[in-house]
C-alpha cells in the first residue's frame, strides 16, 4: 500500500502493524513466493549502504516480476539505483548520494534519468534519512534534528521538514518525518526460519529499517537454527516479528559485498561502468537482460558472474578476519 | 608552478591538509584526498588522532594498498576499536564529540557554502551530482576542512546549490539560520590554505604554497579574494610525508 | 470461597489469566503471576505466545524452579531469541508491536488505574512505594491485563495516585489525555474476571470463578460494581495447568 | 559540576565536551584515583538495571571518599540506592523503582528516608528514563514520547516535562528534557586501558547513558588489549573517547551479578534485607560500618562476601552459557 500521508497517523500505523501475523512461525520461502508481498505503488526501503549488503537478489526479483511505482528509499544508492530507473520499477528514489562508488565517478545513469525528468531522485542529508527510520521505529512522527538547516536541501524539501523549537532551552530545530516504509528488503549474513536476523559488521541503518518498516522480506547467506541464534540472544539485530519472509540466497548481495562473506565484484562494476558510460540508457537496458532477464535462477545469474570471481570475491571477503 | 616539483597537486593537498590536524583530535574524515591526509597525519606528527567514517567505523587502521572504495565498506573497519550504525556515528557529530570534518568538494563559494548536487539551476540541472551522502551534516555540525583543487569553476561568487553549509551568506547567518555551532575552519587547495575572516566570514588566504605567487590564486578564483600584504607561505612537502603517502597508495589511485 | 479447594488464590490468578492470552500473540510480562500465567499458556493453549521483559528480552525459555527474581537479570535471558536495550525493547510497545500488557497490581480504582507509588497523600505518604517501573509505559502504549487479590483495599473508587493509566475519568477522558491506544482490557482476581464497560469505562464483572457468589465480590470492592443478571461463570483449573504451573514453580514462590 | 538547568544549553554541552581530552590514551588508575572525578553536587549516572551490573565498586569509593549531594539516575534502583541514602552521599534519586527486588518487598530503608522527608526519589517512567539518555546522547535537546502522558507520574513532575505538538500529525506529545549527567558510573564484562568497553547480554542504558555524559568511569571485571577489542569492532558498545578513567575491578557488581560471570549474592541480599527490616537506618549504617568503611580494600571487601558465595555465584552465572 502506498503511503498516503509524508507521516502516517499513529492510528493507522498501529492497524497496519496489528494486522501482521507477529507469532512465531516459519517463514522460508522462494523469491518469487516474497517477491509478492510487494505491491505496486510501494515506498520499499533498501538495507546497506553503497556496495554493502545490497539486497541485490531481492531487488531482480522485482524487476523480473515487473513491479511498477515504487518509492525507494536507501540511505546511499550506488548501481542498484540504476537497477531500479532502468528496470522502470522505480521513477522514485530517496536517499543522500546517488552513483556507482566514488571510484567510478558521477553515475551516467543517474544523470541520464533524473537530468531528463524521467525520474525524480530526493536528496536528504544522509542523518535524516536515519533519523528518519529510526523515527518510525519508536512510534514517533517526528524527531528533531539540529542538520540540514540553512542548506538548500533543506529548502528543496518543502513542507516534508518542519521547524520546531525545544520547550526546555527555546532553540530551534528541524523536525523530521518519521518514515514507515511499506516494505523493507534486507540481506543479512544469517537469520534463523523464523526471521531471527544476526548481522556481522556494519550495520547501516537495517534495524531501525526492520523496525519502521510495515512488512520485512529478510534474504540471508544462511538460514541457521534457532537453537544456534538462542545460543547468542544478544547478537540478534532484527526479532522475528518485524519479518515476514525468510529466503536463503548466497550471495544475495552480488556484485556488492557481505561482510566477512565476499568484497565488491570489482571487474563487474568497472564494466557496468565503462557499458554506461556512452549511452546510459542502452547500457543498463543491455545490463538488465543479460544479468537479470536472461538467467532462469539465481544460480544461474551466479554462473554468470562467474566461478573465479567468486572464489576471489569471497578470499577478499573473510580476509577481514585475518588479523 | 612552474619550477619542477617532486610530488602531485594530489600529493600537496594531502601534506597540506594533514599537517593542519592536531594530536588527540577526532577527525570525521571522507575517502580519498582526507583520509589519505589523516593517516599520513597519524603517522608523521599525530599518534592519537582518531579517525572516524560516516558508514560507521570508529579508529580503524588502513591497510597500505587497501584504501577503502568509499566509507562504507568492510575495508574501512580494518582493526577498527569500534563498529555502530551510520545514524550512531552521524549523531557523534551532533553530540560535539568530534573536533574536525574533514572532505573533498566540487563547487565552493566566497562564504565556504559546498555543493555536490547540481551544476545549473537545480530545476533543470545542466548536471545532476551525486548529492551529499554525509556532508550535509558533518558541515553543519562541526568545523570543517575542506580539501580541493583551486580552479576558477570550483571557487564561484555564489554556489548554484548549497549542499553542505558553510556561512551562508557570510556574518551571523549560520547562526541565524539555527546552525549554532560548527562552520568552515580551512580550505585546504593546491596553491594555498584559505580561511575566514572573523566577522564577514568572506574567505581569504592565509598562506601560499611553494612557488606560488598571489596573481595564481586571484586567476584561478571566481570571485575577489583577499590577500594579505604580509600572507604567510607554507614549507614544502618534506621527504618522510611523501615517503607515508606513497605507502600508503602505491598505485596512486587517489594522488596521481 | 467456603469449599475446600485443590488450588491456591494464586494459582487461581495465573490460570485464569493466562487462558486470556491468545496464541501468536505478543505479550509483554512481569515477573510474577503475569509470568508464570504467560508461561503456563504457552505449554497448554499457547506455543506460539511470545514474552518480552522490560529489561530487554524477547522470547526467552524459562528454565523450571529457575524463575527470575525480577525481569532485568541474566535468568530472563535463558535461550531468548534476542537481547537489546532496556529503551528499545519499551519502545517496542510505543511502535505498536506488543499485543498485551501483562502485569500485577497493589491498588486499582473503577477506571482501572493502577497505583504503585504512594499510599495516601503523596506529599506526605503513609507508604511509598517502589514506584512504576515499566508499568506506566506499558499501561500507556498497549492493551493491558492486570492480575491481583481482591480485596476492598486494593479495589478503591479513586487510586491515591495513578501511576499507571488504566481510563483515566472513564468515558474519553484517556484519549483525550492524548493517551490514543491501548487501554484495561481485563483484570483478573481470584474471585473474579472484571472488564469495563465500552462507553462509561467503568470496572465490571465479566465472570465469577467457581463457587464464588456476586455479594462475596460486592464485599471485597470499594467502589459500586456492576455485576450483570446472567454473569458468566469459569471452568475450575484443570489438573493439566495445575500440572504445568507447579513444574514451573516447585518452591511455590509465588504461588503459595 | 552540577546541573545548573534542566537541559544544558547545546552550545555548553558541547564546550565540557570539547575540553575533555578525546584522544587515543591509557586511563588505567585505582578506583581511589577515579573517584576524583566526582565532584560534589554532581548529576551521577548509575549503569546496569536492579541487580545486574551495578557499579557496586565505584560508588564503595565515593562513599569512603565522602561524596555529598549528589544526584544519582538510574533505570532502577536496588539495594546501592539504600547505600546511597543511607551514606548521605545522595538525597536524591532519579529513578522508575526502587527496592531491594520484588523477592524482598518494598525497601524499609526506601521508605525511611523518603517518608521522613530525608530524601528525595523523583519518579520518572522506566522508557522515559532511557529517552531522556537517548536524547543526551543523540545532542538533541528533547524527545517526543507518547507515554506517561496522563498519568500523576506525569502531574507530579510539574515543568521538567512538557506538552508539544507534531508539526506534520497534530498528534500532542510528551517532550522529555534531555539529560547529560555530569558523570556516569559503568560496570562491563571487559574494556581495554583506552576504555573501549565490551558488553555480554542485556545492555540496559548504558550505551545512550555513556554517550550523553560528560565524563565515564568504566570499571571492568577485566582489562584486555587493545587488538583483542579491535579482533571484533562490531563488539564494542561504548567508544573510548567518551570514558575518562578504567578500572580493573573483579567481582565489581557484587553482591549483584554480572552478565555470565556470577550472578546476585542472594544469601547477602537476604540478609541485608533481613537487617534493614526493623530499623532501616541502624541496619544500613551497620551495612556500611561493616562492608563499606570496614574493609581495607576490594580484596577485603570481596573477603567479607566470602569464597564458597563468591564460587556459588560464579557457577550459577557462567551456567547461562550451558545451553
Amino acid at each position: 500500500m502506498a503511503e498516503e500521508t509524508l507521516v502516517l497517523p499513529h492510528l493507522e500505523l498501529r492497524r497496519r502493524t496489528a494486522e501482521r501475523d507477529r507469532g512465531l512461525r516459519e517463514k522460508v520461502m522462494s523469491l518469487e513466493e516474497a517477491a509478492s508481498f510487494v505491491s505496486d505503488g510501494d515506498h520499499v526501503a533498501l538495507g546497506g549502504c553503497t556496495m554493502s549488503r545490497t539486497p541485490t537478489a531481492m531487488i531482480w526479483a522485482l524487476v523480473r516480476a515487473k513491479k511498477k511505482n515504487l518509492t525507494v528509499s536507501r540511505s546511499i544508492m550506488s548501481s542498484e539505483g540504476e537497477v531500479l530507473y532502468g528496470s522502470g520499477i522505480s521513477e522514485h528514489v530517496i536517499t543522500s548520494w546517488f552513483s556507482q562508488g566514488i571510484v567510478w565517478g558521477v553515475s551516467k545513469v543517474m544523470r541520464h534519468y533524473t537530468e531528463s525528468g524521467q525520474a525524480r531522485f530526493d536528496e536528504w542529508s544522509h542523518m535524516s534519512i536515519g533519523l528518519r527510520y529510526r523515527a518510525g521505529a519508536m512510534g514517533i512522527p517526528y524527531m528533531p534534528v539540529r542538520s540540514m538547516i540553512g542548506s538548500d536541501v533543506n529548502a528543496r524539501l518543502g513542507d516534508e521538514v518542519k521547524e520546531v523549537t525545544c520547550p526546555f532551552t527555546g532553540e530551534r530545530l528541524l523536525a523530521l518525518p518519521a518514515l514507515n516504509p511499506d516494505i523493507a528488503l534486507i540481506h543479512v549474513q544469517r537469520a534463523d526460519a523464523y526471521g531471527n536476523a544476526q548481522l556481522d559488521g556494519l550495520q547501516f541503518m537495517d534495524i531501525d529499517m526492520a523496525m519502521a518498516a510495515n512488512r520485512v522480506i529478510l534474504t540471508t547467506e544462511q538460514i541457521v537454527s534457532n537453537d544456534s541464534i538462542r545460543r547468542a540472544p544478544d547478537q540478534t539485530r532484527i526479532p522475528f516479528f518485524t519479518v515476514d519472509a525468510v529466503v536463503e540466497v548466497p550471495y544475495g548481495s552480488a556484485p556488492h559485498e557481505c561482510y566477512g562473506v565476499y568484497e565488491p565484484f570489482f571487474n563487474h562494476m568497472d564494466a557496468l561502468a565503462e557499458q554506461t558510460k556512452k549511452d546510459p540508457e542502452a547500457g543498463i537496458k543491455k545490463y538488465l537482460d543479460d544479468f537479470y532477464y536472461g538467467p532462469s535462477s539465481w544460480s544461474d545469474y551466479l554462473d554468470l558472474l562467474g566461478a573465479a570471481e567468486i572464489v576471489d570475491a569471497s578470499r577478499r571477503g573473510r580476509s577481514i578476519y585475518n588479523d | 608552478m612552474t619550477e619542477r616539483k617532486n610530488y602531485t597537486a594530489s600529493e600537496l593537498l594531502a601534506v597540506m591538509s594533514g599537517r593542519i590536524l592536531k594530536d588527540g583530535q577526532i577527525v570525521f574524515a571522507g575517502v580519498g584526498i582526507p583520509l589519505l591526509a589523516a593517516t599520513l597525519a597519524q603517522g608523521v606528527h599525530a599518534p592519537g588522532l582518531t579517525i572516524l567514517f560516516e558508514g560507521g567505523v570508529i579508529g580503524p587502521f588502513v591497510v597500505p594498498g587497501e584504501l577503502p572504495p568509499s566509507t562504507n565498506e568492510q575495508r574501512c573497519t580494518r582493526r577498527a576499536n569500534m563498529v555502530l550504525p551510520i545514524t550512531d556515528v552521524l549523531l557523534l557529530l551532533q553530540r560535539g564529540y568530534i573536533d574536525v570534518g574533514f572532505m573533498g568538494g566540487a563547487q565552493i563559494d566566497r562564504y565556504g557554502n559546498l555543493n555536490s548536487s547540481f551544476i545549473g539551476d537545480p530545476e533543470k540541472p545542466a548536471t545532476r551530482l551525486p548529492g551529499t551522502g554525509g556532508g550535509n551534516d558533518i558541515s553543519s555540525l562541526t568545523q570543517m576542512i575542506v580539501a580541493m583543487k583551486h580552479e576558477k569553476r570550483r571557487f564561484v561568487d555564489k554556489v548554484d546549490f548549497i549542499t553542505s553549509p558553510g556561512f551562508i551568506d557570510g556574518g551571523s547567518s549560520r547562526a541565524d539560520c539555527g546552525l549554532i555551532a560548527g562552520g568552515m575552519f580551512r580550505v585546504v587547495t593546491d596553491l594555498a590554505i584559505l580561511d575566514f575572516d572573523d566577522d564577514t566570514k568572506e574567505m581569504k588566504v592565509l598562506a601560499l604554497h611553494p612557488g606560488v605567487e598571489p596573481d595564481e590564486v586571484r586567476d584561478n578564483t571566481g570571485f575577489d579574494i583577499t590577500i594579505p600584504d604580509h600572507v604567510g607561505r607554507t614549507d614544502p612537502p618534506q621527504k618522510d610525508e611523501l615517503a607515508v603517502l606513497r605507502n600508503l597508495d602505491p598505485e596512486r589511485l587517489y594522488t596521481a
